[in-house]
């Protein structure tokens, strides 16, 4: 058997992987939005969608293939240069980010190291971070260029929202980067092996800053200001429809899948499974660590959806001033003292 | 939809259609519009005890940008018929419309100065769901009306002009 | 970009505003500058419609009014014919409308706490409340054959009896109510985001109150005890004991409380009615073509959302000279804007929610 | 007993303090029903009404109800009536005014009572009754474009065109 040719390994998994890298989050949004579905409608006592294929697993499909064949408006006096461009911007910043996500460590087929990620980056964080900030221009763009005024309140609450929580983001994240002495996803994990322990059960309160600033980020219940449906009719995307507006709906997801995604490589060890340093439970390293990553993530975007099932929505004022007066303070105090206590012990 | 065209259906145009209507008639989004006492009984068959949503309908859209079906439930003044009018046309096609309750129907016991003498005056209606107010169970049995109306559609036809 | 004097038109399109109410609203970025409710979207010309009815053929166009308290305004109805007739309803049938009126004040109740939470965004307390609520409804599917307006009133009575089945199944389902209702202040009494959005939100003065006329449950949540069912009892309401709740808080999370705890008097009520349930006709004896004398009467109750009340101006023939009715909903909205201002503009939803407007009693 | 025209000793003294505050402006007084209506000069309403709230308790306006007694009303009445419900919550009394429009014009009491602002607007929507100093008096139900007034005797149930 001859060795493949460099043609294989330079060009064709590479691009399998960005083609598996466009699909994975997309499948993973048509999972969170049947589950979603069926999740809240559990929580509310009722069924859900359960005609269309088996359990109404084919609903997000149904939905999809729907919202292609609709047509697309584009009213008169919006900027049409921005308004199409938005949809595309917020869904591509939150696609491309997924490049740096690992799945799981490289898995060997003879000589070759296939790596469960697009690209490995020693700035691998920031760029995640980066991305996923880059979607509010995109969001503001929508909400401006549609000329209206309840998408554009919601676009300006959104950017206020996302830029306020983007602090106690940078502050808790500095943490993890202090402990792990990298910005580099994949060295993240590693380190959380090397250093036997979840970085979430070492700083709890850098974990649990970080998950509610990321449901802030995402704009989901309760911080759903910006789509506010009984205040804003829809927010920013009020006068999208048809296929764009489907890019709107599936970024929200498959920005929901990212920030589960960065809490369980910061803070829950990634691929890693539970007690990964004890001896006797080394069997569970049997089980492909891509799956240890997809049950973790799950797990987060259930709570997604459990939250939403439960909590009323918070106020403008409030949802500030938690930011200011709650957030802020105890990641800066929990940054200065996870410095302290690293240099003390 | 257009009139049929000369010949039968092409195969493949057959099997899109159907592909396209199966789509469209399991994912209709309503538009979060309620006039008056058939709004409430819209509700509660979103509800736990009839759940609209076992059908994929329980996306209660809430700008007329993103729905599909104008389930105009309740009476409709002669204030409010521009605006019903004008919901209708800022939905994207394809559209849809049920007139719930008698008085969407037809004016329904209010034959008075104020009240439009149903809504089929000012948009075209799809499904008729009578009633005053139509039960749940009504109101799911026009959904499945119209669920069968979709399947009989060609879109394929309006898509490529394929009508005289 | 300036968000100064930004004006917002919400409705009559709008998923908050409870059917097309519609309101211009004036804010600087989120707080609101000013308010102006705008109605009529419903308006069914139905003061001029019944003038050209008989009183029989009245009563089922009250259902429509306050459509979610339908027997509340059959109830306000009958009673302001009767008296204008004089015509004595039988105790029993006194009874049974009792009986009926306030599992329509729970029901009622029950879908506001529903609308009130989605408003705030607890989507699930809505889809809770209005299962619960199908509880009732099927009381009444069982009773008259329908669900929501059920025309469940005859001038001088009842047209059916109460049997045991039917008892036995209304007592079943008040059991179950206290547990659906702790369900429901689990999830929102000691919420952090709940109290947020509600207390301090929304507030008015007792003096103010009355100024602008508020009734029934908003009224009371600004401390004053004012019940007619109590103060100016009319079909037998005096023969039970019940408490008129109260709250000092007079915000949202007050008249939240407030019907909260109205749910259960209505139980007790219930409950005591069916107890005593005295033995009789249902319906007294009224002609088949009933003409009142000229005259004229202003009757009110207690309504879920406050002092319903018809005035009757009668010509002697069997159709009316004239019918007002006095809905609670439109003398409340009017609050709206002094309860609104200097909020934000996330309260509104919140208070309007709070008011508990019906959009067909408000437009008729 | 008392010997004023109800026969309930506090309705009777709310009857008598208004009919000596108001003097000659009390056309007359019936007592039917249990209920007591005191009909007023439309002159005098305004200060009738500030009375009973200021001095009577009489503090909760309950309605306003517009009356078309049709476009012939008969020699010395007036074609359109307005009557006013109020309530003494503290002393549980219920007063019906009723005044006459002269000129298809009223007084406003939105200076005494905020819960007839809207009340007003109705009956000026429905019958077309001007209310003097109404501070915002435009239709509330109906179209601005809206032709007539619906509940007077005179118009179509289902309209004209």
């Amino acid at each position: 058997m001859s060795a493949p040719s460099p043609f294989v390994f330079e060009f064709l998994i590479p691009l399998g992987k960005i083609v598996a890298v466009l699909f994975y989050p997309l499948v993973m949004v048509i999972v969170m939005i049947w589950l979603e579905r069926r999740v809240v409608a559990l929580i509310q006592g009722r069924l859900g969608p359960n005609r269309v294929g088996f359990e109404g697993v084919l609903q997000p499909i149904a939905d999809a293939v729907k919202i292609i064949f609709k047509e697309d408006i584009v009213q008169r006096q919006a900027d049409r240069f921005l308004f199409n461009i938005a949809p595309a911007l917020v869904m591509f910043s939150s696609l491309l980010a997924f490049c740096f996500i690992p799945l799981g460590e490289p898995i060997r087929i003879g000589a070759y190291e296939l790596t469960l990620w697009v690209a490995q980056s020693p700035v691998g964080l920031l760029f995640v971070l980066g991305m996923s900030a880059i979607s509010v221009f995109g969001v503001i763009f929508g909400g401006w260029a549609s000329n209206s005024k309840y998408p554009l309140m919601g676009a300006l609450r959104s950017v206020i929202q996302v830029l306020i929580y983007e602090i106690p983001i940078g502050l808790t994240v500095l943490t993890v980067v202090f402990l792990a002495r990298s910005v580099d996803l994949v060295e993240i994990v590693r380190a959380q092996l090397a250093g036997k322990v979840w970085y979430g059960l070492l700083m709890p309160v850098s974990a649990v800053v970080f998950w509610i600033s990321g449901v802030a980020e995402t704009n989901r219940a309760p911080f759903d200001l910006p789509e506010a449906e009984s205040e804003l009719v829809a927010g920013y995307h009020t006068e999208y429809s048809g296929f764009k507006f489907a890019f709107f709906y599936i970024a929200d997801y498959a920005h929901m899948v990212l920030v589960s995604s960065l809490v369980v490589i910061l803070f829950f060890g990634g691929w890693l499974p539970p007690f990964a340093n004890v001896p006797a439970l080394a069997f569970l390293h049997k089980v492909p660590g891509f799956l240890w990553y997809l049950a973790k993530i799950m797990f987060f975007l259930y709570l997604y959806v459990w939250i939403r099932g439960t909590l009323p929505r918070y106020r403008f004022d409030e949802l500030i001033k938690l930011a200011w007066k709650w957030l802020i303070p105890l990641s800066l105090a929990n940054f200065l003292a996870v410095v302290v206590l690293k240099y003390v012990l | 939809m257009s009139k049929r065209p000369p010949g039968p259906q092409p195969f493949l145009l057959t099997k899109v259609d159907r592909f396209i209507t199966w789509a469209q008639k399991n994912s209709f989004w309503p538009l979060g519009s309620g006039l008056a006492c058939c709004a409430i009984e819209m509700i509660a068959t979103a509800a736990g005890r009839y759940d609209i949503a076992r059908f994929g309908f329980e996306l209660f859209r809430a700008s007329p940008r993103q729905a599909d079906l104008f389930i105009v439930a309740g009476t409709v003044t002669n204030k409010m018929a521009p605006i019903v009018r004008r919901l209708y046309e800022q939905m994207p096609e394809p559209k849809w419309v049920m007139a719930m309750g008698n008085c969407a129907v037809c004016g329904g016991p209010f034959p008075t100065y104020s009240v439009l003498q149903g809504v089929d005056k000012v948009i075209p209606v799809d499904v008729y769901v009578a009633g005053c107010p139509p039960t749940p169970e009504g109101l799911l049995h026009g959904l499945i009306t119209l669920q069968e109306k979709v399947a009989a559609t060609h879109p394929t036809n309006v898509m490529f002009k394929r009508h005289e | 970009m300036s968000f100064k004097d930004l004006e917002l038109n919400m409705g009559p399109q709008h998923p908050s505003t409870h059917g097309v109410l519609r309101l211009k609203v004036k804010i600087d970025n989120e707080v609101i500058l000013s308010i102006e409710p705008v109605v009529g979207y419903l308006h069914r010309g139905m003061e001029k419609l019944w003038e050209s009815l008989t009183y029989p053929q009245i009563m089922p166009y009250t259902d429509r009014l306050d459509y979610i308290g339908a027997v509340a305004n059959n109830f306000a109805y009958a009673l302001a014919v009767e008296k204008l007739a004089g015509i004595e309803v039988p105790k029993r049938a006194q009874y049974i409308r009792v009986v009926l009126a306030e599992l329509m004040r729970i029901s009622s109740h029950l879908a506001w706490i529903g609308f009130q939470a989605n408003d705030i965004g607890a989507v699930s307390v809505l889809l809770y409340g209005f299962e619960d609520r199908e509880d009732y409804l099927d009381i009444f599917e069982a009773y008259a054959g329908g669900r929501l307006t059920i025309n469940a009133l005859r001038l001088g009575g009842l047209p059916f009896d109460l049997d045991a089945d039917l008892i036995a199944r209304i007592r079943a389902t008040l059991a179950g109510l206290p547990r659906r209702l702790r369900e429901i202040e689990t999830l929102l009494d000691e919420n952090r985001i709940w109290k947020h959005r509600t207390q301090g939100v929304g507030c008015i003065s007792a003096a103010e109150a009355v100024d602008y006329g508020l009734t029934g449950p908003c009224l009371r949540a600004a401390g004053i005890p004012w019940d007619i069912r109590k103060d100016i009892p009319y079909s037998s309401y005096e023969d039970f004991e019940f408490d008129v709740p109260t709250s000092d808080r007079s915000d949202v999370y007050g008249r939240y409380q407030v019907r909260m705890r109205e749910i259960r008097q209505s139980a007790r009520i219930v409950t005591q009615a069916l107890d005593r349930l005295p033995a009789g006709e249902v319906l007294a004896k009224v002609p088949r073509v009933l003409k009142i004398p000229a005259g004229e009467v202003f009757h009110t109750t207690e309504a879920p959302k406050g002092e319903l009340g018809f005035y009757i101006k009668s010509n002697g023939t069997d159709k009316p000279e004239r019918i007002k009715m006095k809905s609670p909903s439109f003398i409340n909205l009017q609050s709206l804007p002094l309860m609104c201002r200097g909020g934000i503009f996330s309260d509104i939803v919140g208070i309007l929610g709070s008011l508990d407007i019906v959009l067909g009693e408000i437009d008729k | 007993m008392s010997d004023g025209p109800t026969g309930r000793p506090d309705l009777d003294a709310a009857y008598a303090a208004l009919a000596a505050h108001a003097g000659d402006a009390v056309l007359g007084a019936v007592f039917a029903k249990g209920e007591l209506t005191v009909r007023l000069r439309a002159a005098a309403l305004v200060a009738a009404v500030a009375f009973l709230k200021a001095e009577r308790g009489f503090a909760a306006l309950s309605d306003m109800i517009g009356l078309d007694n049709g476009p012939a009303p008969g020699e010395g009445r007036a074609r359109f009536t307005v009557l006013y419900q109020l309530y003494n919550r503290d002393a549980r009394l219920r007063i019906r005014l009723a005044a006459d429009a002269e000129g298809e014009a009223l007084p406003s009491i939105v200076g005494v009572h905020k819960a007839a602002d809207w009340a007003e607007r109705e009956i000026f929507d429905m019958f077309g009754l001007r209310f003097e100093g109404h501070p915002d008096l435009r239709r509330i139900y109906l179209d601005p474009s809206f032709e007539g007034h619906p509940l007077r005797k005179d118009f179509p149930l289902q309209g004209r065109g």
